[in-house]
């Protein structure tokens, strides 16, 4: 028994024991210790994180002729961390208060547990396939086990899941035609025979091939255009589960895409392959694609009012940072790129929680019916801020760092359409995380909600937990720097040289424990010189200026429908819907020729177009 | 760099960067009233001013937040300082360079934002979302010009960037070098310190000043501190990008000062802008100059 | 192995003693067709230990061919005669529903079916094949209700057209070559049928017998057919019947049109039906329906993996055909009470979990999601028609992709509406004791693969190798070298 | 009418001594205050009335306040200087006092025309509440009809040396005589009468309770009261 089959083992462990016992109370506590363990057994693999080791399985077996076997590599170790890290507080969350209140809206417990566990499990099993047929089948049992935990909870997020169904199984039916053609090129699915035929290969078979594969990353990774599917299969997964996929979830598509297209196909490849009559290659596409998913659902989510919607689509638009960031396929940007991924997974699971710990004291999420829960709910808001300083990519947070090494990367590369877009891409983050603050947190307590009281700790504590990563990774970012560089030296970056407080770099570094401490210290001094005069006075909310007006409590008095309605006015004419609309024409172009192809099946005069047939068939046939 | 001397330079860049700022201060509304035909303010008005708020007797507080979004707001300016090199003194500029600052600038907009959020004032909430519409606005033309300008001197090191231009004389200056980037920068900075036709969000008579609606005594005092703080660390920024930045005291001074005179002075000239409008403006002429200015800079 | 006759003929002779037995006794008569099924199982199997990867010919009557009638066992046919008595006995219709004319009809079935898997002759196989085309008319208008007889009236057309059809490519050969033997026919097939007269008879017999294996242009019977029968005949006609018909027109394939035309035309014909096929089964009205059209599509897969020459394309074609034939009876046989709209079918979990279950799992192994056998089925298909390399069979392999892209939305949309919540008026039905333990059966059959899939894939293998070997095929007929054709 | 004039103006205390300070640099200090507040004035004028068309002028080029460190601002948060220009009605007398309320102190009422002292022309309305002085604390009348800027100018010098010199503490009175100024208040707007600030509250804060703070009016005013509780952050609910 290797380390990774220890890991393998306890997280199918862990799905048995929830499809078995899910149903008890004390389930989710034993799930969560279970992925502790989980944890546990990553650690032991510790050396990855920060060398060129490999753990093989000792499961493999051989079918038709091909072998199927699993490892794991630095790469492999870095994306289990996040994957075992989520599942493990989106467990803990799920356990406490927040598992009585979804059993008593009449769910099953079991089910939940169980499609997390499945979830953790087939995301392992994916991240330690070791050839291309193994590639494959773990991608479907993400999608498949995604689609569980989508649909499990109401018959709307079950509609939502259908559509991600549907572009799932394309972009998997892409994924496999890709593999099916790398066979007939090489007779094997092996990585190292890809590695070994992509120099042979012309530049029109790789073009296929990027696309195929690329194409079927994408759809994972909800890439534009296909990311429809993303933000409301995730909005509408239960709490916790909604935590778990938008933190990893899709980082599936990215750490596929990393294996594939970086590390067999190679950046020189990539490079090589130009765009006729333009000034792009395949990497520039890539970025561009990129940057697009950073622009597009940003803005989308800006116009979304409720919480779990909006946080969704951010993290169809964050993903287009990381994957910008590895696309440049420097040290920095790559370094960046993947930093983006744990970052992302920290904040945005974070974020999730609290939207859910609302949902679970107020019953809504929609950000018009909520307000001034601050003074209710400090945690949670304590939570949410330290998010969105993390999504927003501000420092003192982690998120800033991520971000840094990517605008660093894209200076340092002379590329600035991507820089500038990448920047739209943040400045729509900063609003709308801000809509999301003001609108649950801060501004008007609503009178039904004045005896609302904290989440309990059971929800609280992870929350806080992760609030206390992302500001320590973001103090100290050489902690994860440590475990991508390993990464980039295994996949075949160049390794990005930095020391516990970010990089330092000739040409203007960034050190974050200075960076962070010189926060630190000067809101200090802003707080002494606030502290050192008079007392204030605290005031009823009501106690406010409204132009001479009496407020009183039935007086909605809060800000929060279309928070944004100058700059609305001007862009609002943008939003086309045309990818919505594409989506629509394509059904119904389906829908319509289902109905054909059912009249076909219903003629009426079998004889007659029986003659038309074999008329045809045989003068086809005499023709040749 | 001894540590001592370390400390003495975190300790006078905060300083010297809030009395110059008071000075700025002061020269917008001498600026203001010599436009208008009247005397203006004395010259100690700032401080009357700041020392009056700071000594009112009520502080009328709406939550631990709006006290945190003061403290944010000067803090995050007084961190800030130290990664402005000044002459004679460079502080942490190695330690966080362009980017670095750029974000580090949002910080006491998001403190402010969050402060006036727990407000419960929609004249406040109207504000900020007016101010970050605004700030969507003005930062596309200025990355662009941070960019143009990181690329052009390969460094985002803020001192670095001053030697080099310094190294050239007047004729190495980035606005010499890079004259489109100024004037997209220029423009920017219009909008960076929330001057007239830029004001919207604070747009006295229609939502009571918007975001500062709420503020009384020390609240508003440590506003007036962060107004200071602003005009300072944008007069030096855009002189490190394209003034050749500070070689002594004396060309420093007056260089920063001609900077915030401009914005001031265009600010008396104009009637206010409706916020898609601004942004409408912002997103055509300095986003176009910018872009050209790019190219040049990118060839 | 020379009691292999007993296959063919034990069901025929049940089937007419039948209504004499059940004077006798009621009881005798409702237990004797499972019992004969029962006993022909056995025999296949025992005569499968027997064979090994050997080829025999049985020559009926002791007449040589290409005079006698010649019964040709190697695995292929020994597998698919197995698989028609053991899957009648699964699908009998057991507590007497639809009386002794069901019963007799079903045995009539088994026997006739065997026949057509083992037939070595041109001829026989007509002749089975008629049988088995009565037989499929009986048992779809078993339930007597106008549709079904409205169904049945056009399937006869459709039907008794193609049989005309396939008599005359019969005739096509026979003038070319002056007999039906296969073996025979192989031997001379090189020299004699390459050519139009050839080509247009395999045109005619592909037209002819692909009524019943669901090919393109000639299934238009299927969905009302499958639709109006009942689920236990549906299940016999798309798992069973369709398949006998496949690998007649396999056998047709590698023996006597190996030209490239052929396969060419199977292609096209294979890629039309899965387009039509899936693509009508996104907007049908109800789950029988929607099984039939996506029986279709599955056919016209099994055609694409065909359309591959060689030993790759059996193979892949030969795990398609006995996946879905494994599957498909077993959906049929849950839809038997889910008939009707698909509206109607919300909650249906609540009402029958292990049933919504085993649909799920069926339908997951029918899209080929990996590690169920389906997957490999199509991986095989997939590598085989990318190793092909041409343009058109890379077009079969992406038509095969939107299939599945198209069959996992309206399965999983009636799944989701299974896992509902149930509707206040009116619960959808559970289901049948013995339909659901068949399928449990089935169902567990399909994972019990899961876990030998690497010696079953090697047999499969075995037999595909066997399949495509003409040699081996004219050596165990060893006809007489026919001197003097007509 | 009649009742207004029965009035009985309660004879007010003496100003409780301010604690004194020993310490000579606390005095310095405090005389420091005091000359930045009198010379950091930041008004919020009220425009009821005519007398508004008077401060433009002595805003602009020809007075031009701002070299005595005037400014007008929007909020009452932000204001020291309530200017009551003209005539109050006694539904603008509610949102006067609110806005009085609702400032910070020191804080200081400059009444502008003859209506803020005495009803002026309008002394007969029905409407009018006449003497300003008996709902809110004034500082400063500015008598005339209207008074031409430079008396306006001249009055905000007379409360800038008011305030230099510790004089001006009229907003104290409000504190320490609530229950008067209340009083005066629900006898013109009712029983219900109640702003959304809590004076009381206020004056418990910042130690200017009397004697005459609470009263008869105090308690009616905590009998129809709305609570008006701070949000206090907690994370527990109260158990009440």
């Amino acid at each position: 028994m290797t380390p990774l089959d220890h890991l393998l083992l306890l997280s199918a462990l862990t799905a048995v024991f929830t499809l078995a016992a899910g149903n008890i109370r004390s389930a989710g506590w034993i799930a969560t210790l279970l992925y502790a363990a989980q944890g546990l057994a990553l650690v032991k693999m510790w050396g990855m994180g920060y060398g060129p080791e490999v753990a093989d399985s000792s499961i493999s077996f051989q079918l038709l002729g091909q072998t199927m076997h699993w490892r794991f590599d630095s790469l492999s170790w870095f994306f289990a961390l996040i994957t075992v890290g989520a599942g493990f507080f989106s467990s803990w969350f799920a356990s406490g208060g927040w598992a009585d209140h979804y059993r008593a809206q009449g769910n099953s417990l079991r089910l939940f547990h169980s499609a997390l566990a499945l979830n953790v499990f087939s995301m392992l099993v994916l991240l330690a396939s070791g050839d291309l047929l193994s590639l494959f089948i773990g991608w479907e049992l993400v999608s498949w086990a995604s689609f569980l935990i989508m649909g499990l909870a109401s018959t709307r997020a079950m509609g939502y899941a259908m559509r991600y169904l549907t572009y799932a199984i394309a972009g998997a039916m892409a994924i496999l035609m890709g593999i099916v053609m790398v066979h007939a090129q090489t007779g094997s699915f092996e990585f190292a025979a890809l590695a070994a035929a992509v120099p042979g290969m012309s530049n029109g078979t790789l073009w296929l091939l990027l696309l195929l594969f690329g194409g079927g990353f994408g759809v994972k990774m909800a890439l534009v255009p296909v990311h429809l599917w993303q933000a409301k299969a995730y909005a509408e997964t239960p709490g916790p589960g909604a935590a778990f996929l938008g933190a990893i979830s899709s980082r599936m598509g990215l750490f596929a895409l990393i294996l594939v297209i970086i590390q067999l196909v190679g950046i020189g490849r990539l490079v090589g392959m130009s765009i006729p009559y333009t000034f792009l290659d395949a990497r520039d596409l890539l970025a561009w694609v990129a940057v697009f998913t950073m622009i597009f659902p940003t803005y989308i989510a800006l116009r979304q009012h409720d919480a779990r919607r909006l946080l969704a689509w951010h993290g169809v638009g964050q993903t287009g940072y990381m994957l910008l960031g590895v696309v440049i396929m420097d040290d920095l940007g790559s370094a960046g790129g993947l930093m983006h991924v744990f970052n992302y997974a920290t904040y945005q699971a974070m974020l999730f929680m609290s939207v859910s710990a609302i949902m679970y004291r107020t019953g809504t999420a929609d950000l018009n019916q909520l307000g001034g829960l601050v003074t209710r709910m400090p945690l949670t808001f304590i939570a949410m801020l330290v998010g969105i300083i993390g999504l927003a990519g501000l420092p003192p947070m982690n998120g800033f760092v991520s971000k840094w090494l990517i605008y660093r990367s894209l200076v340092a590369e002379g590329m600035p359409l991507l820089f500038v877009g990448a920047v739209i891409g943040t400045l729509g983050t900063i609003l709308s995380v801000y809509k999301l603050i003001h609108n649950s947190f801060l501004g008007q307590l609503r009178l039904e909600h004045a005896k609302v009281e904290e989440a309990p700790w059971s929800m609280t504590l992870p929350m806080l937990s992760l609030a206390a990563i992302v500001f320590l990774t973001g103090y100290f970012p050489g902690v994860v720097l440590d475990w991508i560089s390993a990464l980039q030296a295994s996949v075949g970056l160049p390794v990005l040289a930095h020391h516990l407080g970010g990089v330092h770099f000739a040409q203007g570094g960034l050190d974050m424990i200075w960076i962070n401490s010189l926060l630190i210290a000067g809101i200090a001094i802003g707080a002494l010189i606030f502290y050192s005069t008079g007392r204030s006075q605290r005031v009823h909310q009501l106690d406010n200026y409204a132009g001479g007006h009496f407020l009183s409590a039935d007086v909605r008095y809060q800000y929060s429908d279309n928070f944004y309605p100058g700059l609305l006015h001007l862009i609002g004419p943008w939003y086309r819907k045309s990818f919505r609309w594409a989506e629509s024409a394509l059904v119904s172009l389906t829908d319509a020729l289902s109905l054909a192809m059912q009249g076909l099946y219903r003629q009426v005069q079998p004889s007659i177009y029986l003659l038309i047939t074999v008329v045809i068939a045989l003068s086809w046939v005499n023709i040749r | 760099m001894s540590w001592q001397e370390l400390l003495l330079e975190l300790t006078l860049m905060p300083l010297l960067a809030f009395v110059i700022g008071l000075a700025m201060v002061l020269m917008m509304r001498r600026i203001a009233a010599q436009i208008q035909r009247r005397v203006g303010p004395p010259l100690l008005q700032p401080i009357y001013d700041i020392v009056k708020l700071y000594s009112k007797q009520t502080q009328i507080s709406h939550g631990f937040i709006h006290e945190l979004g003061i403290m944010m707001a000067v803090g995050g300016y007084i961190a800030a300082e130290a990664l402005l090199p000044v002459p004679g003194m460079d502080g942490l500029a190695d330690k966080g360079g362009l980017i670095t600052l750029i974000y580090f600038l949002m910080v006491p907009t998001l403190g402010m934002a969050l402060g006036v959020g727990q407000c419960a004032n929609p004249n406040g909430s109207i504000g900020i979302s007016r101010a970050l519409t605004a700030m969507l606005a003005y930062d596309i033309p200025f990355v662009i010009v941070v960019f143009g300008v990181a690329f052009h001197y390969q460094t985002t090191n803020l001192a670095e960037i001053a030697a080099i231009q310094q190294a050239h004389g007047v004729s190495g200056w980035g606005m010499m070098e890079m004259p489109l980037l100024a004037l997209a920068a220029l423009f920017a900075l219009q909008g960076m310190m929330g001057k007239q036709p830029f004001e919207v969000y604070i747009a006295p008579a229609e939502i009571a000043t918007g975001p500062m609606v709420e503020m009384s005594g020390k609240f508003m005092g440590g506003l007036f501190v962060m107004q200071s703080f602003q005009y300072y660390t944008a007069g030096v920024l855009y002189t490190i990008l394209f003034l050749g930045g500070g070689e002594n005291w004396l060309t420093f001074l007056p260089k920063i000062f001609a900077v915030v005179a401009i914005p001031m002075t265009i600010a008396m000239l104009f009637p206010r802008f409706r916020t898609e409008d601004l942004v409408r403006l912002m997103w055509k002429w300095p986003v176009m100059a910018g872009l050209l200015g790019l190219a040049f800079v990118m060839n | 192995m020379n009691n292999l006759i007993l296959l063919v003929v034990l069901p025929l002779i049940t089937a007419f003693l039948l209504p004499v037995i059940d004077r006798f006794s009621t009881l005798a008569a409702r237990w004797s067709g499972p019992l004969v099924l029962l006993i022909t199982t056995f025999i296949g199997a025992s005569a499968w230990l027997q064979l090994g990867t050997g080829a025999v010919s049985l020559e009926l009557g002791g007449f040589r061919p290409p005079l006698g009638i010649v019964l040709y066992v190697d695995q292929l046919a020994l597998l698919f005669a197995i698989a028609v008595s053991f899957g009648t006995l699964l699908l009998w219709p057991y507590g007497n529903r639809g009386g002794l004319r069901q019963q007799t009809l079903t045995l009539l079935l088994a026997g006739s079916g065997s026949g057509l898997a083992l037939s070595g002759d041109l001829f026989n196989i007509y002749v089975f094949y008629e049988l088995v085309a009565v037989v499929s008319y009986g048992l779809a208008v078993s339930l007597r209700t106008p549709a079904a007889f409205a169904a049945a009236i056009r399937y006869l057309i459709i039907s008794g057209f193609g049989a005309a059809l396939s008599l005359a490519g019969i005739a096509l050969i026979y003038d070319a070559t002056g007999t039906l033997n296969l073996a025979q026919l192989a031997q001379l097939a090189p020299e004699k049928l390459n050519d139009l007269q050839g080509l247009s008879a395999f045109v005619l017999l592909l037209i002819g017998i692909g009524v019943k294996a669901e090919l393109f242009p000639v299934n238009t019977w299927v969905p009302e057919i499958y639709a109006t029968a009942p689920k236990r005949v549906s299940a016999l006609l798309a798992g069973l019947v369709s398949k006998l018909a496949v690998v007649v027109i396999l056998r047709l394939l590698v023996l006597i049109f190996p030209q490239p035309e052929a396969h060419t035309l199977l292609l096209v014909l294979g890629i039309l039906g899965v387009l039509t096929g899936e693509l009508a089964a996104w907007r049908a009205r109800d789950l029988p329906r929607v099984l039939a059209y996506s029986s279709i599509g599955q056919l016209g897969i099994v055609f694409i993996a065909f359309s591959v020459p060689g030993e790759a394309g059996v193979f892949a074609g030969l795990a398609m055909a006995l996946h879905h034939l494994l599957i498909k009876p077993a959906l049929f046989l849950l839809a038997e009470r889910w008939d009707g709209s698909l509206a109607g079918l919300t909650g249906a979990a609540k009402a029958s979990p292990l049933g919504a279950a085993l649909f799920v799992l069926f339908s997951l192994s029918l899209l080929g999601i990996p590690p169920l056998p389906g997957f490999w089925a199509k991986l095989l298909v997939l590598t085989s028609l990318a190793q092909m390399g041409a343009a058109l069979y890379y077009t079969g392999a992406v038509v095969i992709m939107l299939g599945m892209v198209l069959e996992a939305n309206y399965l999983f949309r009636i799944i989701a509406r299974m896992y509902q919540k149930a509707p206040s008026t009116g619960t959808p039905p559970g289901h049948g004791r013995l339909d659901l333990a068949i399928s449990s059966m089935l169902g567990a059959g399909l994972i019990a693969a899961v876990f030998l899939l690497a010696p079953l894939a090697d047999r499969l293998q075995g037999i595909a190798a066997q399949t495509v070997d003409v040699n081996q095929y004219i050596e165990a007929v060893n006809p007489v070298p026919t001197r003097n054709p007509i | 009418m009649k009742d207004i004039k029965k009035i009985e103006i309660i004879q007010r205390p003496p100003p409780p001594e301010p604690a004194r300070r020993t310490n000579p640099l606390a005095r310095v200090f405090d005389e420091l205050v005091r000359f930045c507040q009198s010379r950091s004035m930041f008004m919020l004028h009220y425009c009821t009335g005519c007398g508004a068309i008077e401060l433009p002028p002595a805003m602009t080029s020809r007075f031009d306040m701002e070299r005595l460190g005037i400014q007008p601002m929007v909020t009452p948060r932000q204001a020291d200087i309530l200017l009551v220009t003209g005539y109050v009605s006694v539904k603008t007398l509610k949102r006067i006092i609110l806005t009085y309320e609702q400032m910070p102190s020191p804080k200081y009422v400059i009444g502008i025309c003859s209506c803020t002292v005495n009803g002026g022309m309008y002394w007969q309305s029905y409407a009018t509440a006449k003497v300003l002085k008996d709902y809110i604390p004034v500082d400063v009348y500015i008598a005339g009809c209207m008074p031409r800027p430079e008396a306006v100018i001249s009055g905000l010098r007379a409360l800038m040396e008011d305030i230099r010199t510790g004089r001006g503490d009229a907003w104290k009175k409000y504190y320490q005589n609530y229950d008067f100024y209340l009083g005066n208040q629900q006898r013109l707007f009712g029983e219900k009468w109640q702003t959304p600030t809590d004076v009381i509250a206020e004056a418990h804060h910042y130690g200017m309770m009397t004697d005459q703070t609470l009263g008869e009016h105090t308690d009616l005013l905590e009998q129809n009261e709305v609570p008006l509780d701070a949000l206090r952050t907690r994370l527990k609910a109260r158990t009440e």
